[in-house]
């Protein structure tokens, strides 16, 4: 106001104040139009016309500095603007100073009307399909039991309602976080995303419900943005999505982790059943002690066998034992066998050794000592009876012979003394001569008295 | 056992259960699977067990996120 | 002792059956084999006993927290 | 006469007693083999005692420390 | 005496008695084999003896070690 | 008279016997024959006896010694 | 007179009767002659007496020396 009332304004100075008016009027705003004259220079910026019925205006949209086309550049169209289409814009107004014209410079555009959403619609698909979102080997798998599930929809209304419900039903003690959005309009899908990027924030959630009952294409538009898509790509926690009926499928579905075709049925793959869970646990459990104890009692029954089968040497050392008696029995019979063979012969032999001995012949020799004995006897004595014999006869003719024997008729012999000589002749005797006279029966002495000379 | 997941406990226990059951270990392996098996089984079933549940509503006031009870819910979750 | 797995000494258990069933043993040797037979079989069953006691605890600990408490919790639930 | 082991013992009290019924020995002959064999039954009876005494003991503490648990579980297992 | 064996000793005895019976000896010879045969046959008699109560004796012995003991087994084995 | 052998003086005794019996000796002759008949016979016959009573003895002493324990085993082996 | 001998007295004791017998003595040689005859008559008595009792007394020496104790044997061999 102060420039305003200061005089003369140069050309430049009044673009200047102009586009300083206008953008700050029109800093933000959404338009909504037909594209035409759709140029894109080498530059690889965005040049067309938005047009209605009655009027245009130039537009402009600039490629990202960056040249990626990651969803917070809020300067991308995330589909192909095509000549023709309706479009809803957002951006601001700008004024190029040096030609004095006005232009939208757009940071975003939204395809509109059932052919263009349409048309927007496979374009993305198409597009996030190429640089591989959707694929299968991306997708998470969604944790079987989730103590925390994470829902995205609109806090009203049906849909959260069966959710809860249903988790609750299933599963009782999983707690159920729910980020409210608006699930329709254009601001939904920045609100998806902030709620995506508080989920994750927030922490502890396991796995993410995005939820929201049916609606047509164009209601459905926040899952069909490319920011949604992303995000949900990028989310490092699981995602169902759950939109709409069983036949539609948004991009939304395709990037998620799971499509649920309801949001009811999104709460079921979410929550397992608890009854089901603990079923199967007691199930579990009671094949684990059952396999446990089998395996005790098999190798109990194992163990039994073998120790059955342990062979007690205690039958082995009886038959040792028997076989052991019975030799030594057949060894003392053998040596007393032996010994008592030997005792039968001693005797024989010492029998025989007695026969044999010198008693025989001192018993057949003493009758032959006593015969020769006789014999002896009996040659002395013959000897001597002959001796007697012969000694007999001759003493008994000596007798006969006696001249002695003259004298038994009275005879006498006269012998001198001492000299004993007979006497013949009375003359060799003198008186007083002894001499001796022998008779048949003794002698006498006597002297002689006278001679008788003859 | 808070790192190990539900679904891999079951899984680690039925696997453990049907190895068991295929009865190919022997004593020592089979006492440890046991007791392995009842560590899962005593896991999960701890796990399901879990008392708590809330049902909350996430909001973000100045920059930070805080949550509230799900109050509509509530009272429509009792009926 | 406990060194020695059970499956090892259920092995040697039995390969000694086996010769001592061939019957081609000494007395000595049988008398060794008899012994050490004992020694696996009582050392078998010593672990037997062990694993049983170990598994009857197990199953007994595992059956107070997550069998019988069940209804409890069921219960808990409910109110 | 730990040294002498019983088989040896047992055959060499088989040859003795073959050698006496082939009956070519003279008497101190069959008498030094009575003695022999005598020496020889009885170490391999002294043998078979010991053996049996272990055997016995052997048994006994089995008996007490492994086989008398088996009926038990046997009954436990039925109930 | 111990020298002399058995075998030997009758073998003489045996001999000397042929020897006698053939009758050609003197009553000197006669005695003096005789006497020789006595020796020998009391020197036969008395390693009989011997033998016999060294018999006696070992198995005596042998069962006071061995042999008493078995009925008891016997017995064992048999109940 | 120990060196004069049994059988030699019978045969001195015979011949002076038979000489004696031919009858052709003086009185001092057969005296003399007579009187060495009578120490040859008496002799002779102490010869026997002698010969008898070792005989006697030695039969007495080895029965003493070792037939007598004879029927002793005979029986105890009959038995 | 020991130098005498039986025979020759007798021989001179025949010569002497023959010489009696032939008468042709005086009676002093008859007496002579048959003093002498006498005397060696009466010397061959005494000699055949002496002799005789020589005899005897060698029987009766030899028989209480050998003969007696000979009944008893006999009488021993009888019975």
């Amino acid at each position: 106001m102060k420039e305003m009332t200061t005089g003369i304004l140069t050309v430049s100075e009044l673009n200047k104040q102009i586009g300083d008016l206008l953008e700050i009027r029109f800093d933000l705003l959404w338009v909504e139009g037909e594209v035409s004259n759709l140029r894109r220079p080498s530059s690889g910026h965005l040049y067309f016309t938005l047009k209605d019925e009655k009027s245009q205006i130039r537009a402009v949209i600039f490629k990202s500095p960056s040249g990626s086309k990651a969803f917070r550049n809020n300067r991308l169209p995330l589909f192909e603007l095509e000549e023709g289409m309706r479009i809803l814009c957002r951006g601001r107004l700008a004024v190029y100073a040096p030609r004095g014209e006005y232009q939208l410079i757009l940071d975003s555009a939204e395809p509109r009307g059932t052919g263009a959403l349409q048309r927007a619609y496979e374009q993305l698909k198409l597009r996030l399909q190429a640089e591989g979102l959707f694929d299968p080997l991306r997708k998470k798998p969604i944790p079987y039991l989730p103590r925390k599930i994470g829902v995205i929809t609109s806090p009203t209304g049906a849909v959260i309602r069966d959710i809860i419900s249903i988790a609750k039903r299933r599963f009782s003690s999983v707690s159920v976080v729910v980020s409210p959005v608006r699930v329709q309009g254009a601001s939904a899908a920045g609100e998806i995303v902030q709620a995506f990027q508080d989920m994750h924030a927030f922490g502890g959630i396991d796995v993410l419900i995005l939820a929201r009952g049916g609606g047509s294409l164009e209601d459905l538009a926040p899952f069909n943005d490319e920011r949604v898509a992303r995000i949900i790509a990028a989310s490092t926690i699981p995602v169902i999505s759950a939109v709409g009926h069983e036949t539609d499928y948004t991009i939304a579905d395709f990037a998620a982790d799971l499509r649920a075709p309801t949001p009811s049925a999104a709460a079921e793959l979410a929550v397992p059943d608890r009854a089901e869970l603990k079923l199967r646990l007691s199930g579990l459990q009671t094949r684990l002690a059952k396999a446990g104890r089998r395996k005790l009692l098999q190798d109990q029954e194992r163990l039994y066998l073998h120790q059955e089968r342990l062979k007690n040497p205690q039958r082995l050392i009886a038959g040792f034992r028997l076989s052991l008696d019975d030799r030594g029995e057949r060894l003392l019979s053998l040596v007393k066998e032996r010994i008592s063979r030997e005792k039968q012969n001693l005797p024989l032999l010492s029998l025989h050794l007695r026969q044999a001995g010198p008693l025989g012949m001192v018993r057949s020799s003493r009758p032959e000592i006593d015969i020769l004995e006789n014999r002896l006897n009996a040659a002395i004595r013959r000897f001597f009876q002959q001796s007697r014999k012969a000694w007999a006869l001759q003493a008994t003719l000596l007798e006969s012979l006696s001249p002695l024997a003259v004298l038994s008729r009275g005879y006498g012999i006269v012998r001198t003394l001492p000299h004993g000589r007979i006497v013949r002749n009375a003359d060799v005797l003198s008186p007083g001569d002894s001499f001796e006279v022998q008779v048949f029966r003794g002698r006498f002495r006597a002297v002689v008295e006278r001679i008788f000379p003859e | 056992m808070a790192k190990e997941k539900f679904e891999e406990a079951m899984a680690k226990l039925e696997a453990l259960v049907r190895k068991m059951e295929a009865g190919e270990m022997t004593l020592e392996e089979s006492l440890k699977a046991f007791e392995e098996g009842v560590r899962l089984s005593r896991l999960c079933a701890n796990r399901l067990d879990e008392a708590e549940r809330r049902v909350e509503l996430l909001v973000r006031e100045s920059q930070q996120l805080t949550v509230q009870p799900f109050p509509e819910h509530g009272g429509k979750d009792e009926s």
